[in-house]
């Protein structure tokens, strides 16, 4: 369709100047080994704590990195000229949202291939016997993340407080999307005997596609001068 | 009746913050309405009515 | 007096008289809740805070939405009063939970799944607030405003499932017992008491945005 | 023609759907302003004084980026020849942020030109030109003419305003009243103190 093929060039010109800049990736991975680092650090040696704890150690590192990608994705639109240079295009301003929401969950997977080793060797946890489980429950998390955070983004792209605003708007609205990728991770990693995880699987498969339905619906009216 | 100190501090902490918000917006409101009244008076002289309760004529 | 600020008073000492007549039969008339003892008396408050901060922020959902339909500024002043109403609500309602907390489970605070969905509830408005003070043009506040009051809301149900679905896995979701007819029948009626408060506040806090509104356009065209 | 702050480049980005008029209707290329945006900017191509131009892509990509985005499926040549057609095929694969205020107009006048549009809305377009760029645009401006496209171009100066154009109006504290285009010709002087005696 015309709008995913606009998408997609979006995407292409994102990931294009972010791989010629290098600006968000190098300051995420530094940034997330620095979070985990510092939880292994102030954690302590206790393996076994680090262990129970290492979900939602590795989704809070994902998440404040997330943050900065996110502050990031108008990042290019805002040094040539504004939002509106997308706007001026023909065709559903859906595809702006689409875009972005795919630059920022291939960004921030790429930033989880780094992490998850990172939190593996920190936390002394095996990864590679869930691998694929482990691998789904983050492309959950990510997508679901990446959601609400690039509809948030654009919403506070022009708002004067917008290092403040956006956390504040996106961290309430993450709740659900934390507990699940927290709780899942935690259950493959340590064990997982009644299978638990499936709930919270679900859980994230529903949050991801309401806040999509939603955002989808809405942005236009967000993106309007 | 034990707990009493709980439940007279929670009955106490709703009256006073129903209390306290419902002065806060009529103080408000007299405020605002003084201030528009002072604005309309500077502009065009007659002040045309504003209360804090009803719009002008 | 003119009309419009009578059936202002008028709801005013209706909604004072209401919560009176509410507070004292809650206080001394009910007979207290057999298991928890007096404090349970702190029900009559906590509950029915809890619903209006609920329903304030249904109101501030179905105002976004009409606000985004039909541009109107009026759904905007309606909107962000209910929101103002609703977080002065939600405090409370945490406040009282606490307070009911302590003597039964010996903690200020505790993981349980209303007391956290509201405390989310709280970040959410609070976040809905700020983004109205972020915003100088009114038609851009009322539109941020209106997208974050409808994501917001929508997100109070998800938010209270997952909770649910994290707490009961670990400890069993307290059943509920049946309550004889005094408690509900006074519970009903200070749930109309704050209901009758809360309406008394929109007219009165709908009114002051309506001013605020003229004397930010006066001052805009002064300026 | 206006002065500063008349409102020419708002006007302008209502026409091109960016800014909703706070009210009154109004159609573009027979579509209506406020509901059928879309169909709108499908016709129309707007160029601002700063352009919207990526730095860190080449000459050739911000090309691509804003032939894809407007729905067309072109080729490297066609590319190259639109960037040829406004004297930048040298420096097709050099990144934007290298270049100079004209020539990157330049690419913003490549972006426009590679459309087929119905409208084309020029804000300043001779800002930052040198002689032979302006030449270019009154060449655009004449072959989107032949091409049957409508041009309107919004400027403050009276000699850049008019010296491509057939009809001439002057935009003045939100008004928009017609003016005697031979009488705005010859002024050649600034809208300041042509305009501002009468007010």
């Amino acid at each position: 369709m015309e709008l995913l093929r606009r998408a997609w060039t979006i995407v292409w010109k994102d990931l294009l100047i972010e791989a010629r800049t290098k600006q968000a990736f190098n300051a995420m991975v530094f940034f997330a080994a620095l979070v985990l680092f510092i939880f292994s650090f102030a954690l302590g040696p206790d393996t076994e704590l680090l262990q129970q704890v290492s979900g939602g150690l590795l989704w809070v590192g994902i998440a404040f990195t997330g943050i900065l990608s996110l502050n990031r994705t108008y990042q290019s639109e805002e040094t040539s000229g504004g939002i509106e240079g997308l706007r001026v295009y023909p065709g559903d301003p859906r595809a702006i949202f689409l875009g972005k929401l795919f630059g920022n969950i291939i960004i921030l997977l790429a930033v989880e291939m780094v992490l998850f080793p990172a939190a593996a060797v920190l936390f002394q946890i095996q990864l590679l016997p869930h691998a694929l489980e482990l691998a789904g429950v983050a492309i959950l998390g990510t997508i679901g993340f990446s959601i609400v955070g690039t509809f948030y983004a654009a919403l506070t792209v022009n708002l004067r407080a917008r290092e403040v605003m956006l956390p504040l708007l996106l961290f309430p609205a993450l709740i659900p999307m934390l507990l699940g990728a927290v709780n899942a991770t935690t259950l493959i990693v340590v064990g997982d005997p009644m299978l638990d995880s499936g709930i919270w699987i679900r859980l994230l498969v529903t949050f991801d596609v309401i806040f999509f339905v939603i955002s989808l619906w809405i942005f236009p009216i967000a993106l309007e001068e | 009746m034990d707990n009493l100190g709980f439940i007279v501090a929670g009955y106490s902490l709703t009256w006073a913050t129903l209390l306290w918000y419902a002065w806060r917006t009529n103080r408000r409101l007299d405020l605002a309405a003084r201030a528009l009244s002072e604005l309309t008076e500077s502009s065009d002289g007659s002040t045309d009515g504003y209360t804090a309760d009803a719009p002008p004529a | 007096m003119t009309s419009k600020s009578g059936l202002a008073n008028v709801i005013g000492i209706a909604a004072l008289a209401l919560f009176l007549v509410g507070s004292f039969v809650g206080l001394f008339v009910v007979p207290a809740d057999g298991m928890q003892g007096d404090i349970q008396r702190l029900m009559y408050v906590h509950v029915p805070a809890a619903w209006l901060a609920f329903m304030s922020f249904f109101v501030v959902f179905l105002m976004s939405v009409l606000y985004l339909i039909q541009r109107d500024l009026r759904w905007d002043r309606v909107a962000q009063s209910s929101a103002e109403i609703g977080v002065v609500f939600t405090v409370l309602t945490l406040a009282l939970g606490s307070m009911w907390g302590k003597p039964t489970w010996g903690v200020w605070w505790t993981w349980d799944p209303r007391l956290t969905t509201t405390a989310i509830m709280l970040a959410i408005y609070v976040g809905y607030l700020a983004i109205r003070s972020f915003a100088d043009d009114p038609d851009k506040r009322a539109r941020w405003a209106a997208i974050v009051g409808i994501i917001g809301f929508a997100n109070v149900p998800i938010v209270y499932l997952s909770v649910i679905w994290w707490r009961t896995l670990h400890q069993p979701p307290s059943s509920p017992r049946s309550v004889s007819p005094e408690i509900l029948w006074t519970l009903m009626f200070n749930l109309a008491a704050f209901t009758v408060i809360y309406v008394y506040l929109m007219m009165r806090r709908i009114r002051l945005a309506k001013l605020e509104g003229e004397l930010e356009q006066r001052m805009a065209y002064h300026g | 023609m206006g002065p500063n702050g008349a409102g020419k480049t708002t006007l302008l980005k209502c026409l091109a759907t960016l800014l909703q008029p706070s009210d009154g209707e109004g159609t573009v290329c027979g579509f209506d302003l406020r509901k059928e945006g879309d169909a709108i900017r499908e016709r129309v191509g707007l160029v601002t004084v700063r352009g919207y131009v990526y730095d860190d892509l080449t000459a050739e990509e911000n090309l691509r980026f804003s032939a894809r985005m407007s729905g067309l499926k072109l080729g490297a040549d066609e590319y190259r020849a639109a960037l040829a057609r406004v004297g930048l095929e040298r420096v097709a694969e050099q990144r934007v942020r290298t270049f100079s205020t004209g020539m990157r107009k330049r690419v913003v006048l490549a972006q426009l030109r590679i459309r087929p549009l119905e409208l084309a809305l020029l804000d300043e377009p001779y800002a930052g030109l040198d002689t032979q760029g302006m030449a270019l645009v009154d060449e655009f401006v004449r072959e989107f003419r032949d091409e049957g496209t409508t041009v309107i171009i919004a400027s403050h100066q009276a000699g850049e305003a008019t010296r491509a154009a057939e009809q001439t109006l002057i935009l003045n504290d939100g008004k928009l009243s017609p003016m005697d285009h031979d009488e705005a010709a010859r002024s050649h002087l600034s809208f300041e103190s042509l305009g501002a005696g009468e007010g």
